[in-house]
């Protein structure tokens, strides 16, 4: 293929050459590939693999040695880092985990004649709850007073297949709505019956060819459909890559964890202003030392350039995630730094 | 009566013997991949089988109410696939065999095998794209007019990804491969038998029942079984189409439908870790387990009429 | 009960190459017709266009006129299954219906017509057309057994049983006896002399001996070389054509005749 | 002459030409059929002007062709008995199966050729994925790897496939046979995505863990692919009549030339069919391949080193894990999905020219 | 390279059916014998074990002894390929291979197994062949044209053809001449006149005439009932048999003559 081989005359003085691989979340494919490009594009002797084949197939291979690094929509657990036997790192080495791809879940609906509507935490718990089954319903009016709203049935939709989405908009309606979502965070969709779709994709195209249809996606996905404004303390916010990069900043690190184990307990109920609290944080998760030196370079090469302003920005632009912050960045610099 | 008196001593052939060996030996591959199949599913299943919700996320209760669910999904998918593909398969096999011009039939043969030449993922991307927003409308007419059948009760889907959707998406991929299969067999019917009806003074049609389909009977049947096959264990185009729940219900036309084994492993398998896979892997053996039962009813009813099978 | 055919200026065709042609002939009802002649030269085919079976052979047509009772078989809008219907036919090559019993092979043709006949005229219909073929003491006592496993012989009989069970008004016999032994042979030439009775039968046969025996009427076909289509050399009354025949081509074939 | 009825009750009405009796004249099914159609097409105007909705041109030829089964038949049973109507009837609806197959086939074709042909160009067919984001790209890595990978699960699985088939119909008798014929049927429904996790866990025992090569794709296929070649060769084969077996052991030929040059030949279009169905079941299978043969962006000629992709799981990919601009993803899609779709259609015939050239010369 | 056939307490078997009892026979070289008798007694059933053609129907078999030249056929270590390389067959239904030419029929036997066979070697056995099948003259424009489009007496010359075209020392025919017209009759039985000087040849057959006039010994069997075994009845001269047998049976049977 003409794009192939390294041995463009690259004014690149890079010494990095290799094979890396590594395997995990779908959410991050886009991204991935667009960091892979750049990083290959910078270093043509090496070639990164990314399998976006699932978060926890991505952890179990990790799990086993078979990448040298793992996509995930969520940390390891506590239990799972206790547990250990990760076959890659050496015997008594922690893991890094990375909060590298950070992106807004919007709320989307198909409704003709409506752009966007203003919504509180419950409503949305209640419509997909199925407590609240017409888009005239007074809790949606009493929100969007200039909304048209028309006597149509909604039709939510949720994901059928197990995912990091589901997880984080299930947790989001759990924390904000409280006394209408009484279901624990989970990537299945944790009520029976109603219409489900695979796949982000699957989701989108089951919204955009329904009438009166609303779901939940990857922000960069909501293309021409319309989307909510959350109720955050008292404004409605949009979803936008600032505010989701905003609730990630105003969010604790989880406790107990190793040095450069970045995981993030989203604080769902923020009522910080600009804030968006419907987001998705996706981990690189690598190994704190090395077994086996060869790829440590190629690793830390891999995870700098993505943490690098440049890195975030080509993501953003391809994949439609929400840049990391500064100050982020500085933490995730330093986890990086301490790989061996 | 110079010759040798005894060439009749002979060598063992060892042409006969490298060819029938090859052949056994091919027929015992079979039997060692799919015990290898087997001891790697059964391996992977005992864990999963006696756990509980504790060990695996997955598991409301334990594995039994997990996977009840998705055998009635299943074969309440492939059956209605079935029941859809097979009149119209052999349908169009006689339709190419015995009806169309000479001319045309290969040609229209070949149409009908192009449609499996159309790989499952594009089959659910036409499902969710085209073919369910097109039988939204039908969908509820039938709802409205014919719901007093229990079939056709309940709330039709706004979107139109049901059970019947991705049974009929089942139902057009096992086309090709049944239709292909009783085609073969219905132009292989011999002429003798064709005349020996047509002579009679049958009409098409009776000497297609008289002397094609008795002929072809097993042919058929293996085709249903391939293409039942295929029905139980297609993956990606129904984990596309359908909107699936863990229920149980025969409603066709609702939002809520049974989902299907091989369709829940391709859902769930990519998030799971743990316990989870094991569980997902103990439902694929379940699959197997239906299938086996599945073909030991076909071959059962090939057997039954044995020596009136037309070839031998 | 019977019909009267006649054939005029008949061509057949097998795509391009033209087997039999300009065949000119009168049968009348209640006679027994055969047709002798070297192998090849297309009495077969020429008696499949009496019932229109050449049909199903790819590319074969006719061109001409065959007129039974004065109805041409080849009027754009006849059915070829009512043909069929009343003109029967019995193979060369035996032909039961693997797949069915002897007893379901004898009422195939029946059970098309008449889906519900009662199982007592059912039995009586099997015997009396197995008897009829002479194959009824054979396989009395394996009615229920298929019909793949006879010997060839009992098998054609059991093809006859199924062509006389339809009760036609004309059969056609393509070497019916080729396959049989003396007996049954004898045996289907009685039955012969009995259905000329009732109907009008045509009956192909290598068998000088058989065609004087059976037949009222003899038609001697030829073929002039290979690639040449077949055509009729003489039609006359069996004894005229055995004795007396005005062609030397008949005098040369029959005289070879032996036994 | 007297004209007699005979048993058979259509027979005897004393029309010119008794042997035309009762039937319905040539033109006789198409004017039904038009009547039928402007019957369908005039409720379907009365109903569009009720509802105001645009008029469903194809639901009122679909319901017209649906009218006319039973039409024909009443009109048949009327004038021609029931014997005849029940020809009729038939002829309607196997042709009706032929038609109704065609619907999915044509829109089908129409979505993937429309929608396809956006990416249908030079650098499609010239590039792989690597470093490409966004617009551009082509699948050079996927043509690669999915013949590789359909090539080598072929040559595992025809050979393995046909020479069981043989052992079947030829050779095999007693509880083997009956084992393995079994068995086989129960391969038939081993889900594509287990068939993926047997074919990795298998090659991680061999080449260490997680390990996703070409070869194991391979050998994920062959799993789904040698039951669909038994099944349709051993049907092909038993086809072949007994006669002609015969007439070759009476020639002194060994039993396995008789079965190479007399039985194979004669059953060569029926195995030839079968073995394209197995291509084509396996060569669009995404989920064993995603597990086996890993995800990668680059050209890889190797099955025994490295990830491979393929064109289903490329498909898969570009639509489930779209960036941006969405729409390029989705041209890649469809662009190689047609691509997939044309591979496939060029081997059918390939293999038909085979089999047409080895096939018994005979009619039909 | 003739060869001599003695057939001792043989019984053939259909699975648990015992088709034929009993038979004690011995063929000698450079001789025709026929076998005679009413259809399903078993005579096709009996000249498929003198090659061991039974074997391919699944379930039947042999308890006894047939000894070609002092070699038990059926002992344990003996090919059955090498005995039917030496032991033609001719079937009473003709089967010529559909995927081959006229040409490819005949030269069947040589290159099925594989045997090289020059261009010009080939073109001589082919003629050689169907002259001596009395089909060279019918089939010599089109050798190249597949073998299934010819007429049935066509076919069974081009099996004999066929069968002859590997010169196998004992030829066994099942009715060869039963689709046959005279005149290929007759050329059959020339045929099996001139074989006669260096093979041996069995022939089973219906046609009385033709019995008497080829063979050298006759063989009739006969068959007690339905579901009983065929039995060998009287094996003597041909000359004997039809003039003077020393059975009731025999006699009824060949009185039955006609023609
Ligand atoms: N299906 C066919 N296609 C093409 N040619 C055919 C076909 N059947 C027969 N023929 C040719 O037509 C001619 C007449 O054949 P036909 O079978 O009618 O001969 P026949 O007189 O019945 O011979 P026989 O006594 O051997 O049965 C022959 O030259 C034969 O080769
Ligand atoms: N394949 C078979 N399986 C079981 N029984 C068979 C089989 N073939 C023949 N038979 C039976 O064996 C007996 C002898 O049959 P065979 O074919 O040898 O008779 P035949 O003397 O050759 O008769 P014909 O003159 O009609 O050819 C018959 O009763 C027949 O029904
Ligand atoms: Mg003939
Ligand atoms: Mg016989």
């Amino acid at each position: 293929a003409s794009n192939e081989g390294g041995a463009a005359p690259s004014e690149s003085a890079s010494t990095l050459s290799g094979n890396l691989v590594g395997a995990g979340a779908s959410s991050q494919d886009a991204a991935q590939q667009s960091w892979i490009a750049g990083f290959q594009t910078a270093n043509p002797d090496v070639t990164v693999d990314y399998d976006p084949s699932g978060s926890g197939a991505g952890r179990e291979t990790f799990l086993e040695g078979a990448s040298n690094f793992a996509g995930s929509d969520r940390a390891f657990k506590d239990e799972e880092l206790a547990a250990g036997g990760f076959k890659k790192c050496a015997a008594d080495s922690t893991i890094v985990e990375l909060p590298l791809y950070i992106s807004p879940i919007a709320v989307i609906f198909n409704v003709e004649g409506v752009d966007s509507l203003d919504l509180d935490a419950a409503t949305v718990a209640g419509i997909f709850a199925g407590t609240i089954t017409n888009w005239n319903d007074p809790a949606i009016a009493a929100t969007n007073p200039d909304a048209t709203l028309p006597d149509l049935a909604i039709t939510p939709v949720h994901r059928s297949d197990d995912s990091g989405t589901t997880e984080n908009f299930t947790e989001y309606l759990g924390a904000a709505a409280a006394d209408v979502w009484t279901w624990e965070a989970d990537g299945v969709w944790p009520l029976e019956g109603g219409e489900a779709a695979q796949g982000t994709s699957g989701l989108v195209d089951a919204v955009s060819n329904g009438n009166g249809t609303i779901g939940y996606a990857d922000a960069s996905r909501a293309g021409d459909l319309g989307t909510v404004s959350i109720k955050v303390g008292d404004e409605f916010v949009p979803y936008s890559p600032e505010a989701a990069a905003a609730i990630v900043d105003h969010s604790p690190f989880a406790e107990g964890r190793a040095e450069g184990d970045l995981a993030i307990d989203i604080d769902r109920t923020s009522e910080e202003a600009g804030v968006y609290p419907i987001v998705l944080v996706s981990y690189l998760i690598a190994c704190g030392q090395y077994e086996d030196p060869a790829n440590v370079d190629l690793v830390k090469g891999y995870l700098s350039y993505i943490a690098s302003p440049e890195g975030q920005d080509t993501a953003a632009a391809d994949a439609g995630s929400a840049p990391i912050s500064d100050s982020l960045r500085e933490k995730i610099t330093a986890a990086i730094d301490s790989i061996k | 009566m110079t010759s040798a008196p005894a060439p009749i001593k002979a060598k063992l052939r060892i042409g006969d013997l490298v060819f029938s060996r090859s052949a056994v030996f091919a027929g015992s591959m079979i039997l060692v991949t799919l015990a290898a199949v087997a001891v790697f599913l059964i391996v992977q299943s005992i864990p999963a089988v006696v756990a509980t919700t504790e060990d695996a996320s997955i598991l409301k209760t334990n594995f039994w109410d997990y996977v009840g669910p998705l055998v009635f999904g299943t074969v309440w998918a492939a059956a209605l696939a079935l029941l859809v593909a097979l009149p119209i398969s052999i349908g169009i096999a006689l339709f190419i065999s015995h009806y169309a011009p000479r001319r045309l039939a290969s040609v229209l043969g070949y149409v009908v095998d192009l449609l499996a030449a159309v790989p499952s993922v594009v089959f659910g991307l036409w499902g969710i794209g085209v073919f369910a927003p097109a039988l939204v409308d039908a969908y509820a007419w039938l709802n409205e007019y014919l719901g007093w059948i229990p079939l056709f009760s309940g709330t039709p889907s706004a979107t139109g990804r049901t059970i019947l959707t991705a049974a009929l998406v089942l139902a057009v991929m096992v086309l090709p491969i049944m239709t292909a299969i009783c085609r073969e067999v219905f132009l292989q019917t011999p002429v003798l038998h064709e005349e020996a009806a047509l002579a009679l003074g049958a009409t098409r049609w009776e000497m297609i029942r008289t002397a094609v389909l008795p002929f072809g009977r097993s042919g058929i049947i293996s085709a249903s079984v391939l293409g039942l096959g295929r029905a139980l264990g297609e993956t990606m185009a129904v984990a596309m189409v359908l909107s699936a729940s863990p229920v149980i219900t025969f409603q066709l036309l609702t939002s809520v439908n049974p989902n299907t084994i091989a369709a829940n492993i391709a859902l769930s398998f990519p998030e799971a870790y743990g316990l989870n896979v094991n569980v997902l892997i103990a439902t694929g053996l379940i699959l197997f387990v239906v299938t086996f039962a599945v073909n030991a009813f076909a071959r059962w009813i090939v057997s039954r009429r044995k020596e009136f099978s037309g070839a031998n | 009960m019977s019909k009267r055919i006649e054939v005029r200026d008949l061509n057949v065709y097998y795509s391009k190459f033209l087997a039999v042609e300009g065949v000119n002939l009168a049968i009348e009802p209640r006679s027994v017709t055969a047709f002798i002649g070297p192998s090849g030269c297309g009495k077969s085919t020429f008696l499949r266009t009496l019932n229109r079976m050449h049909e199903v052979i790819p590319g074969a047509r006719v061109e001409g006129e065959v007129l039974i009772d004065g109805n041409n078989l080849y009027d754009p809008d006849v059915d070829p299954v009512l043909v069929r219907r009343q003109v029967g036919m019995v193979f060369q090559r035996p032909n039961p219906f693997p797949t069915m019993s002897i007893k379901e092979n004898v009422l195939a043709g029946v059970k098309l017509n008449n889906k519900r006949i009662s199982k007592s005229d059912a039995e009586e219909l099997v015997e009396k057309s197995l008897r009829g073929a002479n194959l009824w003491n054979e396989v009395k006592d394996r009615l229920d057994r298929p019909g793949s496993g006879l010997s060839g012989g009992q098998q054609q009989r059991l093809c006859i049983a199924r062509a006389i069970a339809v009760s036609p008004e004309v059969i056609l016999m393509d070497e019916p006896c080729s396959a049989l032994d003396p007996i049954s042979t004898l045996a289907i030439e009685d039955l012969i002399e009995d259905l000329k009775q009732q109907y009008t039968i045509v009956i192909v046969t290598h068998n000088m001996q058989q065609a004087s025996r059976v037949s009222d009427k003899t038609a001697f076909f030829n073929i002039a070389g290979t690639g040449k289509p077949g055509n009729l050399i003489e039609y006359d009354d069996t004894t005229t054509i055995f004795s007396n025949p005005s062609v030397q081509a008949t005098e040369d074939y029959v005289s070879g005749r032996f036994g | 002459m007297t004209i007699q009825t005979t048993q058979a009750p259509e027979t005897g009405v004393a029309i010119a030409n008794s042997l035309t009796a009762g039937r319905l004249p040539k033109s006789a099914p198409w004017t039904i059929l038009v009547a039928a159609i402007a019957v369908s097409a005039a409720v379907f105007a009365v109903v569009s002007f009720g509802s105001g909705s645009g008029y469903n041109w194809g639901g009122a030829l679909f319901v017209g062709a649906l009218l006319y089964i039973p039409a024909i038949w009443l009109f048949s049973t009327l004038v021609e008995g029931r014997r005849r109507a029940m020809d009729r009837l038939v002829t309607a609806l196997v042709t009706g199966a032929f038609l109704l197959a065609m619907i999915p086939l044509v829109s089908l074709g129409i979505t993937v050729v429309t929608l396809g042909a956006a990416r249908f160009d030079a650098d499609f067919f010239s590039m792989s994925m690597r470093n490409v984001t966004g617009e551009g790209g082509g699948i050079v890595h996927a043509i690669v790897g999915t013949l590789l990978m359909t090539g080598a699960a072929a040559v595992i699985s025809i050979p393995i496939g046909l020479m069981t088939s043989i052992y079947l119909v030829e050779y095999g008798r007693g509880r083997l046979a009956r084992g393995v014929t079994f068995l086989v049927d129960v391969m038939t429904g081993i889900p594509s995505i287990v068939a993926g996790l047997f074919a990795y866990s298998l090659f991680a025992i061999f080449l260490g863990p997680g390990t996703r090569t070409g070869i194991a794709g391979a050998v994920a296929l062959s799993l789904l692919m040698i039951p669909v070649v038994v099944r349709s060769s051993e049907e092909m084969l038993r086809l072949v009549p007994n006669e002609l077996r015969e007439a070759a052991f009476a020639l002194g030929v060994p039993k396995w030339l008789t079965i190479v040059k007399v039985v194979l030949p004669t059953s060569i279009a029926g195995i030839t069919t079968g073995v394209m169905l197995s291509i084509a079941r396996v060569i669009g299978e995404t989920a064993p391949l995603l597990i086996a043969a890993g995800f990668t962006a680059s050209v890889n000629y190797n099955l025994f080193d490295g990830r491979m992709q393929s064109l289903p799981v490329f498909v898969y990919t570009q639509y489930a894990n779209q960036g941006n601009p969405p729409q390029a993803y989705l041209d890649r899609a469809w662009a190689a999905a047609l691509t997939l779709i044309l591979i496939v259609m060029a081997l059918n015939l390939i293999a038909r020219l085979v089999a047409r050239f080895f096939a018994p010369k005979f009619g039909r």
